[in-house]
C-alpha cells in the first residue's frame, strides 16, 4: 500500500514543477536563527508567536511584513515541521478554523492596508478568534435574501438582526458580518461587510443544539450593536462579492484537505469490519467494498484537485469534492453503525456540550452518523452545490429569477 | 407452486383462508381505529412533549400508554374476546403500529401487545392474557431488539439451583440480557432460558433478583435497557419445541408490525417536509417549486406508496397465521420499509435545512426511530438474505 | 409460494366487494348460450366476432347496443375464459393495443352516439385496427406543444405535419390524432382531436428504427391528409382535454396488469442464476436479492392499486407503478446482462424487424437491456411522471410557466 | 504500509520511481498526443460512419486504423525507441484510450497496442515489436474480452502433435477460443495454450489451419469473434511463469487502459447531452434549465470528474509497473469508470427523450460500447472483490 506521504501535494512544489525562489533548505536555516534569537522555553507564549509573526514565518505565502514572505503556499509546512521539531508554542489552529480560513484571505483580499496591519497579527496569534456572521433562520441557501440590518450613523453603523450557525461565536473577538444597508436595492446589491466587535453589549450569542446533543453552533443577536465605519470591509453595497470571496475559501477547505488512505470515515468501518468477522454478510460486504472504492478514489480526485490548483489550474472540482465527502461520510456512517451490531442501537452521550469544532471521531458511531448530516447541509447545501455546478461549470441556462426587484419587494 | 400459511396465529385460529387473496386495503374498521390511536397521539404526545421526555428520568410515557392501552384498547387488540381482548388481528394491529411510527411515540405498544402477546399467545398459557389485554399488566420478550427473526437468539439466562421453600413449579433463572426495547416500562417479562429443554419463563419485574438499567440509546423514544437476574423466580410458560415456535412467532410478527410503524412513520416524514417545502421560501419562492426538489419528493412518495403495499401484504399475511408465505411477506415488508423510512427522515433533514439539524425540531427524533427500527428485528439486509430459501435464490458457493 | 391467483383482483369482485347484480354464473349461461347458436368450428371468424359483439359479450362493462352489458369490468375475465375454453376465434388483442385500450375508452367519453356505434364494433373485432397519432419531433414530454395543423375546408379537416413514435400505423385503419387548429391560442387551447384515416394518400408511414435493431414504431408524415369534420372527438379547441383521457387510460394499462411472482423481467434473471451457481458473487447476489424483492413488492403495489380501482378509489398510484417499473426493468436486464458472463457481450439479431408491440422474451438478454431503455420515456417520459406526481399528488406548486401566451409567439 | 510497483513495465524500466507522487494531470505531451488523435478521430470517425459500418461486413476500420497506428503513432507508443516505437508509457496510451472512448472508435487499439504488445514486452521476445511499432502489423492476445484480471484465464488451446516437415522450433495448436476483442483484424494472434508448461505462441492468422468467425456482438463498434485452430502452426514467445506474467501483465495493463477508454466515453457522453439540453426545448424553455436535469447532469458531472482521477492514478501507476499498488489503482479504476460510462450512457439515452432511442442517433453506439466494456477484462464487481486481498477487507465466512 501507499505511504501516506506518496499523495501529498506539496512534494510536487518541491520536486521543482514551479521551482520557487527560496529554497526548503533557506527556510530552515531562517527558523533556525529565528529560534537561536528566541527560545521556546524561555520566551513568552504570546511574545513568541508576535515574533514569528513578524519574522515573516507565519504564513509564508503571505506578503512581507503581514507574517509572510510571499513564497508558495506549499512551503509552509517545511516552517511548520521545523518549529514543531523544536517544540516551538503554535497558534492552535484549530481554535480559530474561520479566523484562518476565511477571515485572513478575505482581509487579505479586500481589507484596507490599516485593517491588514490591525486585524492579522491577533488573529495569526490566537489573541483574536474571529466568527462568521452570514446565515440567517430565513436566509440559509439564499444567503443574498438576509435581513440583518446595519443603519449609518456617524461613523458608526447600528446593527440589528439574528444570525444562526456561527460557531466559535462564544470564542470569537469578532465577526465576519454581512448586513443589508440599502433594502431599496435589489437584494444582492445592497449588502455591507464589515468586521463585527463581537465583546459589546448589543451581541447575544446563544448555543445552538443540533441532532447529535452538542451545540458546536450559536445563534447570535444584534440589537443596536455598533460597529465603526473604519471596520467596513470593502465598499458600502460590495457585501455580496466580499462573502463570495469567503465563502469560496470555505468550499476549498471542506472536502480538499490532504488525508492518507482509508483516513477518513472509512477508518473506522474498515476497522470493525476486520476486527468482527461474525458481522460480516453479502450484502454489507458489497456495501462495504464500494464505499471502500469510493472513498479512496474521491481521496485520488482530492490529490488531482490540488495538484490542479498547484499547477495554477484552479477549477470548480472544489464543490464536487465537498458532494462526494458529504454523501460518503453520510453513507459509511450509516453502515458502520449497521456493522456495529447490536452496538448500533446504543449512543454514548446526549448531554448537550460545547465541543470546539467538529471532530467524528473519539465518539461512537451513532454519534458520526448524526453529525454526518450535517455535511451536506453546512458550508453550502449539497442542492445549490449541483446549481453552482450546473450553471458555472457546465453552463446550463439559470430558470428564470423572480427576485429580481428591490429587497424590501420580495415575499418572504 | 402454492404453500398457504401453516401455523394459525393470533385472531386466524378457526378461519380458513385457503385459497386466499390477500386484501391490502384499510377496512373501515381499521380506519375508525386509525382515527381513535391518531387522536390521542396528536392530544397527548405532540412532538415537543415527546422530545422533552427522551431527556426526562421517565423516557415511557405510562399515562398515554394507559390511555392507548386501556381506554382505546389496543393492548388487547389481538387477545380473544373469551380472555377480554378485541379479538383483532394483526391487520389492525398493524394500523396501531403505523399510528404509533407517526408520532414515534414512546410506548411498550410493540414489546407488549405485539411481542409479549405473540409469544404467550403460542405458547398456550393463557394466564396473563386478561391483564394484558385490560392493560393492567405490560410485559415484554426478553430478547434483544437487535436479534434477527432467522435464527433462535442465544439465550444469555440459565436456568439455576431452587432455593429453600420452592414449589415444583417455582424456577429460579440467573444470567444478564442487554438491548431490550419497550422492557423498562413492563411488569413482566418473558425469558428464554438455555437448559434442557430451551424454555419460556415469566418473570415478575417486582421479584427479588431483578434488576433494570436503562441503555443510552440511539432512539430515546423507546430506551432500550439491560435486565440482570440473580436466582430471580419464575415461572415456566413453554418449553422445547413448543418455546421454540412461540420465540420465533414473536419474532416474526414483531418484525411485520415494526415494518408498519415504519411505514407509518415513512409517511409522516413525507407529510412534514412536503407541507415545509410548501411553506419555506428562499429565492423569493417556494423552495417546494424547484424541480429537483420536486422530483426528490416525488420519488419518495413512490418509495413510501411501495412500503404501504408491502407492509400491509405481511399485515394481512400474519392475520393468517404463521407459514412460509407469512415469513416472505415479512421479510419483504422489513426490508423495503427500513429502507424507505430512513430515506423519508434523511430527506426530511435534508430538505428542511438547518433547522432539521437542530435539537429543537422533530425531524431527529424520526431519523433515530429510523435507524434504530431498521437495526432491530432483523436489518433489511438480514430479511434479504432470507430469500435464499423463501424465494430459491441460494448464494455464492 | 403463492398461487399466481391470488392477488388476481377479480377474486374480490366474486367475493361480494361489489354485489354485481349479474353473477358469473349468469355470464356463463349466456355465453353457453351463445355458443349453442354459433358454433365457432363451423361459423366464420368475423361474422362470430360480430355476434359476439352484438350479443354484449365483447366488453361486458361496456353499455349495452356497443358490445356489453354495463356489468363490472372484473366479470370479463368470466366471459373471455368460457369463450377460450370453447376454442373460440378470439379478436387477437394484442394486435390492437391502442385500439381496445385507447382508442375504445376516449371513443366511449368522448364520441358522438353515432361514432360509437359506427367505429366501436370494428374496433372491438380486430377488423380495424388503431393507432395513436400524439408525439412529434418537436413535442414530447410537451405534448401540446405539437405543430401538426389541421385547417378547416368544407366538411373537412386538411392536415399537414408529422408525427412519431406510432406504433401499429403501419397496420393501422384510423388513427387518434391530436393537431392544432388554432394557433392564435395559447397552446392547450388551439387543439383539436380527430379520427384520421390511415389509409388514404396523404399519409405516408415510415418505420421508426429503435436501439434495439427493431422497429416496433414509425414515423407518419402527413401531407394535405383530409380528415371529415364528423370524425371530430369532441369539440374544436378540446383536443388537449380529449387527449388527456386516452393518456390517463395508456399509464393505467402500462405497469398495471397482474403478473404472477417472478411473471415479469425479474423471470429470466432469477432464472439464470438459479441454473449459473459458477457465476455468483456477492457482489451480484445483493443486487439480485435487492432486485427481486423490488419487482415483488412492485408486484404486491401493482395488485393494491387495482383493488383501490375495483373498491372505486381511483388513486394517482399509477405513476408509481409506471415509475417502479420502468427503473426495475432497466436495473434487472442490466443486472442480467451481467449474470450472462461471456454471453452478456453478445447479441442475437440486428437485422431491421417489425414486431407485433413489444415483447421482451424469445429474445436474448441483450434486447431485454435495450428495449428497457424506452419504458422511461415511452408513454409518458419517468420527469413528466414526476412532475405530475409532484404537482397532482403531493400539491407542490407548480414553476411559472413561460409558454402561456398564443401558440404562434412560443419559442421553438 | 509502503508497497512499491516491483515488476517494471513497458517504458518503466530504468526508472525508479519509489517513493513516487503520482501526477494526475495531464503533461504538455500528452495534452498534444490528445489533440492529434482527435483531429483524426474527428475527421475520419463521424459518427454516422461509425455507426454505418457497425452494419458492414467490415466492422473494424482498417483505413483508420492505418492512419492512427503509423501515421500519428499510437501503434508504438509503448514500445522503446530502440525497436522503432515511441518509448512513451501507459500515461500517453490512457490518452489515446480515452479519445478512443470519446469517438467509440473501430479499431483494435486496445488490442494490438496495449494487449498484444503488454504481453509481447512482458515475455522477453522482442521479434514482433518493430512491426508492431510501424503499424505493419496487428496482433491481439487470444483471451475471452470477458475474463477478468484476477484469476489466470483457463486455455481451451492445446499443444498438438508436430506434422511432418516440423523443425524443433516449430509447434502446432488445436483449440476454438470464442469472444475475442480486436482478433478481427489482427494478423498475429498471441495463444495462451495448456501443456507442460502452461505457454503463450504466437500464431499467424494467415497460416493454414487459422480460423476466424465474427460474432453478433452486443457492441459492433468492436465485434468479437470465435478463432478455431487446427494444427495451426505456432511459434512459443514465452512458457511457465514468465507466459503467466505476461499475460497478467497485459490483462492488467488492458484493463486499466480500458477504464480510459471509459471515462473518455463518459465524459462525451455527458458533453453531448449538456450540449443537446441546452438547445432543446420544451414547454418554451431549453430542457437543460428544469432544475431536475441540472442536478442530475451535476451529479453526472462529479462522477466523471472522479473517474478522471482513477483513471490517471492507474495509467500513472501502470507507467511504473507492475506491483499490488498497480494492481489496486486498476481494479479502482475499472470499478468507478465501468459504473460511471454506463450511467453516462444511459442517461445521454433518457435526457434525448425519444430521439435517444431511436437508431439514427449516436446515443446508442456509447451504450452498447459502455456495457460490453462494463463486462470486459473484470466487471465492476470482479474488481472491487479483489479488494479483499489489495484492501485487506476479507469476505464473509
Amino acid at each position: 500500500m501507499l505511504d501516506d506521504t506518496v499523495l501529498d501535494d506539496t512534494v510536487l512544489d518541491d520536486t521543482g514543477r514551479h521551482g520557487p525562489k527560496v529554497t526548503a533548505d533557506d527556510l530552515r536555516a531562517q527558523v533556525a536563527e529565528f529560534l537561536a534569537g528566541h527560545d521556546p522555553k524561555t520566551t513568552d507564549r504570546q511574545d513568541f508567536l508576535n515574533a514569528r509573526f513578524d519574522a515573516g514565518l507565519a504564513w509564508v505565502h503571505y506578503p512581507a511584513g503581514l507574517g509572510g514572505q510571499g513564497l508558495p503556499r506549499s512551503l509552509q509546512t517545511v516552517v511548520d515541521r521545523a518549529f514543531n521539531d523544536a517544540q516551538a508554542p503554535t497558534n492552535h489552529p484549530e481554535r480559530n478554523g474561520i479566523g484562518l480560513g476565511m477571515a485572513a484571505p478575505t482581509i487579505l483580499a479586500h481589507g484596507t492596508a490599516e485593517q491588514q496591519e490591525r486585524w492579522l497579527r491577533p488573529l495569526w496569534t490566537g489573541e483574536e478568534i474571529w466568527c462568521q456572521l452570514f446565515s440567517e433562520p430565513g436566509a440559509g441557501s439564499d444567503l443574498a435574501g438576509l435581513s440583518t440590518r446595519a443603519v449609518r450613523d456617524g461613523d458608526d453603523w447600528v446593527v440589528n438582526g439574528q444570525k444562526v450557525w456561527t460557531s466559535s461565536a462564544h470564542m470569537a473577538k469578532r465577526g465576519l458580518l454581512v448586513a443589508r444597508t440599502d433594502p431599496d436595492q435589489p437584494k444582492h446589491q445592497g449588502l455591507t461587510y464589515f468586521a463585527l466587535d463581537m465583546k459589546q453589549p448589543g451581541v447575544e450569542v446563544r448555543p445552538l443544539r443540533q441532532i447529535t446533543g452538542e451545540a458546536e453552533f450559536n445563534e447570535v443577536f444584534m440589537t443596536d450593536a455598533r460597529v465603526a465605519d473604519a471596520d467596513r470591509i470593502g465598499g458600502v453595497g460590495e457585501g455580496w462579492q466580499v462573502s463570495m470571496a469567503t465563502l469560496m475559501n470555505e468550499r476549498v477547505s471542506i472536502g480538499g484537505n490532504a488525508l492518507p488512505r482509508e483516513g477518513g470515515m472509512i477508518a473506522s468501518a474498515a476497522r470493525t469490519w476486520r476486527e468482527h468477522p461474525e458481522l460480516r454478510t453479502p450484502g454489507l460486504y458489497d456495501r462495504l467494498l464500494r464505499l471502500w472504492a469510493e472513498a479512496e478514489v474521491a481521496r485520488i480526485a482530492g490529490a488531482r484537485l490540488r495538484q490542479s490548483l498547484a499547477a495554477g489550474q484552479p477549477g470548480p472540482e472544489g464543490s464536487a469534492a465537498k458532494l462526494v465527502f458529504a454523501r460518503l461520510n453520510q453513507e459509511i456512517s450509516e453502515l458502520e453503525v449497521e456493522l456495529a451490531g447490536a452496538d448500533g442501537l446504543l449512543y454514548d452521550d446526549w448531554t448537550m456540550r460545547r465541543p470546539q469544532g467538529a471532530n467524528f471521531f473519539g465518539r461512537n458511531p451513532g454519534f458520526r452518523f448524526l453529525r454526518a448530516k450535517g455535511n451536506s447541509i453546512e458550508g453550502g447545501t449539497s442542492e445549490i452545490l449541483r446549481n453552482i455546478i450546473a450553471e458555472r461549470v457546465l453552463g446550463l441556462p439559470k430558470e428564470a429569477r423572480v427576485d429580481a426587484g428591490p429587497w424590501k419587494d420580495l415575499p418572504r | 407452486m402454492t404453500e398457504h400459511a401453516t401455523t394459525p396465529g393470533p385472531a386466524a385460529s378457526g378461519k380458513d383462508r385457503s385459497p386466499r387473496s390477500a386484501d391490502l386495503l384499510y377496512t373501515e374498521t381499521e380506519t375508525q381505529l386509525r382515527g381513535a390511536v391518531r387522536a390521542v397521539l396528536d392530544d397527548k404526545a405532540p412532538w415537543r412533549d415527546v422530545l422533552a421526555r427522551t431527556e426526562s428520568a421517565q423516557t415511557y410515557d405510562d399515562k398515554l400508554w394507559r390511555t392507548l392501552a386501556a381506554d382505546v384498547g389496543v393492548a388487547g387488540l389481538l387477545i380473544p374476546e373469551s380472555l377480554g381482548g378485541a379479538g383483532a388481528s394483526y391487520r389492525e394491529v398493524g394500523v396501531v403500529a403505523e399510528e404509533i411510527g407517526r408520532a414515534v411515540a414512546p410506548v411498550p405498544f410493540l414489546g407488549s401487545a405485539v411481542l409479549a402477546t405473540t409469544a404467550l399467545w403460542a405458547s398456550g398459557d393463557t394466564t396473563w392474557l386478561p391483564e394484558l389485554a385490560s392493560g393492567a399488566l405490560t410485559a415484554e420478550l426478553a430478547i434483544p431488539f437487535a436479534a434477527g427473526t432467522r435464527t433462535r437468539p442465544v439465550p444469555t439466562v440459565r436456568l439455576d439451583a431452587p432455593e429453600a421453600g420452592d414449589g415444583p413449579g417455582d424456577y429460579r433463572l440467573t444470567g444478564v440480557i442487554t438491548g431490550l426495547a419497550d422492557a423498562l416500562p413492563a411488569d413482566l417479562l418473558l425469558v428464554p432460558a438455555d437448559s434442557v429443554p430451551y424454555g419460556l419463563y415469566a418473570v415478575r419485574v417486582s421479584s427479588p433478583g431483578v434488576g433494570k438499567r436503562p441503555l443510552t440509546s440511539l432512539d430515546m423514544t423507546r430506551q432500550l435497557c439491560e435486565v440482570r437476574l440473580e436466582q430471580a423466580p419464575a415461572r415456566r410458560v413453554a418449553s422445547g419445541k413448543q418455546a421454540e415456535d412461540s420465540v420465533a412467532a414473536a419474532l416474526l410478527a414483531g418484525a411485520g408490525m415494526l415494518a408498519c410503524e415504519q411505514f407509518g412513520l415513512a409517511e409522516r416524514c413525507l407529510e412534514t417536509t412536503v407541507a415545509y417545502v410548501k411553506e419555506r421560501r428562499q429565492f423569493a419562492r417556494p423552495v417546494g417549486s424547484f424541480q429537483a426538489i420536486k422530483h426528490r419528493l416525488a420519488d419518495l412518495w413512490v418509495a413510501v406508496t411501495q412500503c404501504r403495499a408491502a407492509a400491509r401484504y405481511a399485515a394481512d399475511w400474519l392475520a393468517a397465521g404463521f407459514g412460509p408465505e407469512t415469513t416472505l411477506a415479512v421479510a419483504l415488508a422489513k426490508a423495503a420499509c427500513s429502507d424507505t423510512a430512513l430515506k423519508a427522515a434523511q430527506e426530511m433533514i435534508q430538505l428542511h435545512g438547518g433547522i432539521g439539524f437542530t435539537w429543537e425540531h422533530p425531524a431527529h427524533l424520526y431519523l433515530k426511530r429510523a435507524k434504530a427500527d431498521s437495526l432491530a428485528l432483523g436489518t433489511a439486509d438480514a430479511h434479504r438474505a432470507s430469500l435464499d430459501v423463501l424465494a430459491n435464490l441460494p448464494g455464492p458457493e
